[in-house]
């Protein structure tokens, strides 16, 4: 059960990495795999469901590549 | 109508306003200050703005901003101002903004004097501006032409979505005749493009800017063809006896009815002189002209610079017939029996 | 468990992809913009004027009417809209270079004029679009393709302060200094952005916001330390701050 | 019938309102009319002049080399203007200020001691009116009534009595020439 | 001479300092943004002053000011950018003020795009700004022909005191080829004019100002005879296989060296192609042409623009002969082949 | 007994007759300029740089060599001077609208760029040659013929204060606001017009000196009470001072 | 025996009177004649020698139309 | 003769630098050589070209319709190019990036795996020079040895042990050719 988690538009992204020194989690790196620009995308690993949905990585990525969910709290 | 007495600068600005200008932006420069002034004390009577801008580079972005909106928006000026306003003229015409400028030429270059000129007529016609762009210019030889001149370059310009300058001489602009105003209701819609707000429909853009060469091209295309359009329908001259002439004076402006003085003179000593007077200075008649010159022997063209619009004639003519010219510079107004002494004198050499 | 978006694209965005480089500040910028578009419901009646910069293609970025101004001239093309269309929102977007040296002038009476307009003004101490050249904000000792021996005060004069110079203009409504470069000023900067909008909105007369903005490439430095450059060198040079603010803080 | 002006003086002398208000005048009687002001090359207070043409013809030039009708109020406008008037035609002298003597036999010469006239109306400005009175009667390019409701529609919203003055004025330019 | 490999833009700059010039003021502008940065490095290598100016505004009158004090002096930009300096050429124009501009001219009009074009050239050559003045106009075709002329410019700055404008397109200002400079010790003076203290003199004014008609008309006169004189010495043009050529094609600047790749295609396919380049776009080689043109049955002209050279060809041949135009706008550049082409379709329209 | 010569015209004035309106304060300042120049030894080596405003002409006023700017642009041609002969003594005279509207640019980055000339600015409130439009400096609520109905700070915004905007400059070495209406004045500004003069020589930096003037003409009021009018009104508007001393008091 | 006078260049004088109210003394007057340009000039007016050479006269005109001469003290 | 020659790719593979070694070889074996650089209309990043020209005679127009030899350093560069190869002439692939086959049959194709030969180098910025020197064999524009003194020339300043590699590029280019 996670509280939040983010997705990351792998098109858009440019690699410049400020979501991943953004996120107090650490739970975002860099993807192997090559987008269709030649860049390596960010990319979630949160295996341990950390995200807290805080937004941070959505406001310092300056290519407005990621939307962040929540948990509705029913 | 009721005719008053109004300096040309102030009949171009009652005009706009009746032709539903209700915004001016302008900065003061004799001797065209008395429009900035009439509009200033004017506009506000009919609930339209007036702002006198810090410069002509600010005015000349100013009119691209309001006539971005899709407002009938006009601003003045005089030789140097409208040397100032270059950059911001190339964009309007690029991005197809309407808009009306006035340049009340004077005695140039440089600071020069503040007498009547026509010194500006290459910039005006062949662009003083950057890239393949053009006005279209109407050069007005009494009060009255001015002022209805002044409603057509409104229609002309949203018509075809271009700056329209309204090409004016010292002269003109301090000078006084009767004049009268239509009081025809105007109405002009140009939501169609302007940015108003991205409602019920996807975003615009007013732009003059394509990185992509081939984009830009495209964009060059169709002012090409909007250029080619103006050129077939839009072109007005006026002939005086030109039917029989055997010499042809071709001026504009106020150079054109002194030279009318000229052809009385002319006339009354027998000799066969008509006066081609082009309004449109572009579109330039070409065809008209080649046509009124078809059967004279000389031609001479008379103007208030060192000899500008003479390129045009010669391309008009081709030389098949003998082009003269005569001008007088730096606000130095050439007089009839002046230019008619000339005349003489081109036609005894001659024979 | 439902989820609902916490974050994501504002509406106020085209989604066209940005051109800037890796890490470049404006796009934040470019977000914080919509947002605050989206949060005042303004998007149906607001005007962007892009400048000639990098960002002279955020006209096309925006979902919203737009168009791009000459170099520096976007204050006199927005007080042109807005004199004829006051109901419009409009807002100009402006680089160091456009802003505080070619387009001083128009900028400055602008401002002193009150006129109803607001100005996001990125300062990143360099032309970035044309390729690295001397701005006038760039620092003292700096090294750009223009001051290639670093900008000396005495060939160059100091980095120019753009909010210390219009910060007595009586027409100036809102005007603060920020910076991007933590989510906390990411936060701050938006609403400094908002109150900007506020003050046109409100009538008090021109607003703007100056951030300090990286860029990494004309910098030469990668994204993360272009970032700490920027808070070890212009913050010091650009103190951060609110210097004029008649909106207040109600809602 | 075209009537080729020229009026010239120093600023302060109202030579631009004389010229105005005989173009008003011409215009309300159905003529063409023009009104062309000049200024020197001095950025103040210089001679300033202006040509008006009225016309049962639409005005071609508003320029003339050769004026038919000319009016000077100083004497730098003697010497500029005196050389240039039509044969035949007339050259009004303010004799209150100018006081020397045209060259030209082959013109009709009108000496006006406007100045004088107007101060013993009790105010110097309306020399100007006094000048007007005289040039219309004698060229008769307007009538005196035209001039008189034109000058009254230039002077409209000033006190009754400087309009008063100024009709008087009128009169007595025109009473001096024999009107 | 060693050579060595230099951007246009580069070799103009370092010809520029070979020629004696030690003041640079500019303000950045792709493409052309290399010579401003080349003269930011080198100037102080020279003890040589480079200022980045605040705008174009200020850098032209910078080099108004700079010159006027005697010293060598050059600025450089892009289309928008010399828009700007219209008010700026016209008083240094009319003050006689030597100076050199670069204008590498960039697709338009507004804010256009970034690649090569010719779109300024009526701007350049009939006078982009108020009065009647003219510009010295230089175009070079490869990158020797522009660091050659930039020495040429300089002198000729001094020689007539006039504005000279080196009109390069973007193509040139980016293109590398190898390049030598001449050596020459160059040395000037103008201390019989400039504005270096009234000491033992009577003080002087320069000026572009004559508030008096009369007075400011005899400034134009002498301005008009020194025009005369440079159109009567300083011509330059270059041709190729004209002598027996059939068929003219006419183009300047890069433009030129394209179509020389046409005239060498033709000439294999037996089809007697010459080619004619004006080097001086004012003054116009209009002789020169009129007499190449002579025995030809069609002149093309290639621009990039939309015809504007043009009608000084149509000018120079009073449409003798049949004057046909073609051109690509906005900095897409015509090739070789693309032009061949058309010229075989206008030929065979012809039969 | 004999008599010495106290005061009388200044070498470096030409001698020429001003063109100036009776009681035009513009007179009086170059006066001052003429007697500085002299007291210092500077005529063989100075260069005034005159605006487009009443003072056009200025340059045929001084025995001096001299040019006449585009208007608004006499910083830009005094930098190019400067830096191209900095042995030479270069000073600007300029207009309220020549030096605060069209010229705003090139003023504050001249200053702002500490250039070594010197700047004389004559405020008068209107533009003086043109024939009595708005300037930036026009009071609220006057009369011009481009205010018609008086000048609305909503509309035109505020008058603009030279001194107050640069003051902040590093560039600026000597910065001061005064008048020439009473004889006091008059020596003061002179003490003024000579420490702006200094700081050129001195390589300090920019230097300015801005004079409140009558424009008797465009006001619609006699000299005298023109001069009236400057005290109840514009020294309200424009405090006087010294804003900026980098030359110090020493001989 | 007077301490100090001034002349004042009649033709440059405009007339504007600033040299009038200038003067401590008092001892400026409009002359009645009329000058070149039209104007009646300021004239010193000093008989009973009150002149002190104070300079305010010349400090204030516009126009650079005064001179100020001085009694040198032997 | 003269070999016209369009070098394209990304804006990071160093096409730029290939165009202007090319140059400098041609030059110091005297002959006439322009290098004309092309952005693409992408701001940042996008795919860049040269034209470079090298001829026994000056060069008339430094833009071709029609290249003789084209290199293509990735896909976007392939699809522009291969259709403008002239009949005969030569279109060299870089293989480690372009993962697909040219469609024209009357050119001559040359494949090299540019990237794959300079990774073995130990550094992947000379896949450059390795396409370089392939290049260099083949059509024999200029001699391997300018072509080397060219490279020192351009890198003049840098670490030996980077000429050094860039050498060992250009010749593995070259052997992987038959060289
Ligand atoms: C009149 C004019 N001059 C110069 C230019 C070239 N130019 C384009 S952008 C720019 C400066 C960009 O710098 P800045 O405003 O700081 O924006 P940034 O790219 O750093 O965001 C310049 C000088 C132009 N387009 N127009
Ligand atoms: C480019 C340009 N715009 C406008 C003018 C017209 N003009 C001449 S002087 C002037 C303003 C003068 O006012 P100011 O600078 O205050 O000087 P003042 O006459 O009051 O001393 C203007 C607008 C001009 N000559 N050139
Ligand atoms: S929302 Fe917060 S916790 Fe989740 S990935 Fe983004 S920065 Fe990390
Ligand atoms: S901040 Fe955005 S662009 Fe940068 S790496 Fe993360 S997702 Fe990609
Ligand atoms: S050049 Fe600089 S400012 Fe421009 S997009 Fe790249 S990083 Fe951003
Ligand atoms: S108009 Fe005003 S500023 Fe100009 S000279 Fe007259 S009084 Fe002086
Ligand atoms: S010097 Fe002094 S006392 Fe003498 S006249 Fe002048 S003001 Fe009066
Ligand atoms: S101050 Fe000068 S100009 Fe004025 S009245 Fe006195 S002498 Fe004459
Ligand atoms: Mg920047
Ligand atoms: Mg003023």
């Amino acid at each position: 059960m996670k509280n939040a988690y983010i997705e990351i538009d792998k098109e858009r992204c440019k690699a410049c990495g400020l979501c991943i020194s953004a996120c107090p989690q650490g739970i975002i790196r860099f993807s192997s795999e090559f987008n269709s620009k030649g860049y390596h995308p960010a990319e979630p690993n949160d295996p341990e469901a950390k995200c807290t949905g805080c937004g941070f990585c959505y406001m310092m990525c300056p290519d407005v590549c990621i939307t962040v969910y929540r948990a509705v709290k029913v | 109508m009721n005719k008053i007495m109004m300096k040309g600068t102030e009949a171009i600005g009652e005009a706009a306003i009746r032709a539903g200008c209700r915004l001016y932006f302008g900065y003061p420069i004799t001797p065209q200050s008395e429009l900035t002034e009439y509009m200033a004390r004017r506009l506000p009577q009919v609930e339209g703005t007036f702002l006198q801008a810090e410069s002509e580079v600010a005015a000349v972005n100013m009119i691209y901003g309001a006539s971005s909106v899709g407002k009938r928006v006009m601003t003045s000026t005089s030789s140097p101002g409208f040397s100032l306003m270059q950059e911001g003229v190339s964009y309007i015409a690029c991005a197809q903004l309407p808009s009306v400028f006035v340049n009340v030429v004077r005695g140039g270059p440089g600071l020069g004097d503040i007498q009547p000129s026509q010194g500006d007529y290459f910039q005006a016609t062949k662009g003083g501006g950057h890239g393949d762009y053009k006005l279209l210019v109407l050069s007005p030889s009494t009060v009255q032409e001015a002022a209805d001149l002044t409603g057509v370059a409104f229609e002309l310009a949203d018509k075809y979505r271009n700056p329209v300058l309204i090409f004016a001489d010292g002269l003109l602009g301090q000078m006084m005749e009767p004049v009268s105003f239509s009081d025809k209701k105007v109405s002009y819609d140009n939501s169609s493009w302007a940015l108003i707000g991205a409602k019920n429909r996807p975003a615009r853009q007013v732009t003059s800017f394509n990185i992509d060469p081939y984009g830009l091209e495209k964009m060059n295309l169709e002012l090409q063809k909007k250029y080619k359009l103006m050129e077939e329908n839009e072109i007005r001259y006026e002939t005086t006896l030109t039917e029989d002439a055997d010499i042809l004076i071709v001026a504009h402006g106020t150079m054109g009815r002194i030279a009318k003085s000229v052809v009385e003179m002319a006339r009354k000593d027998g000799l066969k002189v008509g006066l081609f007077r082009p309004i449109t200075l572009y579109p330039f008649p070409y065809e008209a002209l080649r046509k009124s010159a078809a059967d004279v022997s000389l031609v001479l063209t008379v103007e208030m610079s060192s000899g500008q619009m003479l390129e045009d004639v010669r391309l008009a003519i081709a030389e098949r017939t003998r082009v003269e010219f005569y001008g007088r510079m730096a606000g130095v107004v050439p007089m009839p029996l002046e230019i008619y002494e000339v005349l003489k004198q081109k036609i005894g050499r001659r024979s | 468990m439902d989820y609902k978006v916490a974050y994501k694209m504002p509406r106020s965005l085209s989604g066209k992809q940005f051109t800037y480089c890796p890490g470049c500040h404006h796009g934040i910028v470019h977000r914080l913009i919509a947002e605050t578009i989206d949060e005042l419901d303004l998007r149906e009646k607001t005007i962007i004027v892009a400048p000639v910069g990098c960002s002279v293609f955020a006209y096309e970025f925006f979902d919203i009417d737009g168009t791009v101004a000459p170099h520096g001239r976007a204050p006199a093309v927005a007080t042109g809209m807005k004199r004829a269309r006051p109901d419009l929102t409009i807002f100009t977007y402006q680089g160091d270079g456009d802003l505080a040296a070619i387009g001083t002038a128009e900028m400055i009476h602008a401002a002193n004029r009150g006129e109803l307009i607001t100005t996001i003004f990125i300062n990143n101490a360099i032309y970035g679009m044309t390729g690295g050249q001397m701005a006038p904000t760039t620092l003292l000792g700096m090294k750009t393709t223009t001051s290639p021996y670093g900008r000396k005060a005495e060939k160059e004069g100091y980095p120019v302060h753009v909010c210390e110079i219009i910060k007595e203009l009586q027409g100036v409504a809102f005007l603060a200094r920020t910076k991007v470069t933590t989510p906390r000023d990411v936060m701050t900067t938006k609403k400094y952005i908002k109150k900007a909008f506020q003050a046109q909105l409100k009538g008090l007369g021109y607003s703007l916001v100056e951030v300090l903005s990286t860029c990494p490439t004309n910098w030469g430095l990668s994204p993360e330390k272009a970032i700490k450059w920027l808070e070890e060198n212009m913050t010091k040079e650009f103190p951060l701050g609110v210097y004029v603010d008649k909106v207040g803080d109600a809602k | 019938m075209t009537h080729s002006i020229i009026i010239s003086g120093f600023g302060g002398q109202g030579v631009m309102l004389m010229g105005r208000v005989l173009c008003q005048a011409g215009m309300t009687e159905g003529k063409h009319v023009t009104w062309l002001p000049s200024y020197g090359p001095e950025m103040r207070g210089g001679t300033a002049n202006c040509t008006v043409i009225i016309s049962d013809e639409p005005v071609a030039s508003p320029v003339v080399d050769s004026p038919e009708e000319v009016v000077v109020m100083n004497i730098p406008s003697l010497l500029k203007f005196e050389p240039i008037v039509r044969r035949n035609g007339y050259l009004f002298i303010n004799s209150s200020v100018v006081d020397r003597e045209p060259k030209r036999q082959d013109i009709k010469t009108i000496k006006v001691p406007a100045n004088e006239i107007a101060d013993q109306l009790g105010n110097l400005r309306v020399a100007n009116m006094v000048m007007l009175g005289a040039f219309v009667f004698t060229t008769k390019c307007v009538n005196i009534e035209s001039l008189i409701d034109a000058m009254k529609y230039k002077l409209k919203g000033k006190d009754s009595s400087i309009i008063e003055l100024n009709v008087e004025a009128i009169k007595q330019g025109l009473r001096h020439v024999g009107g």
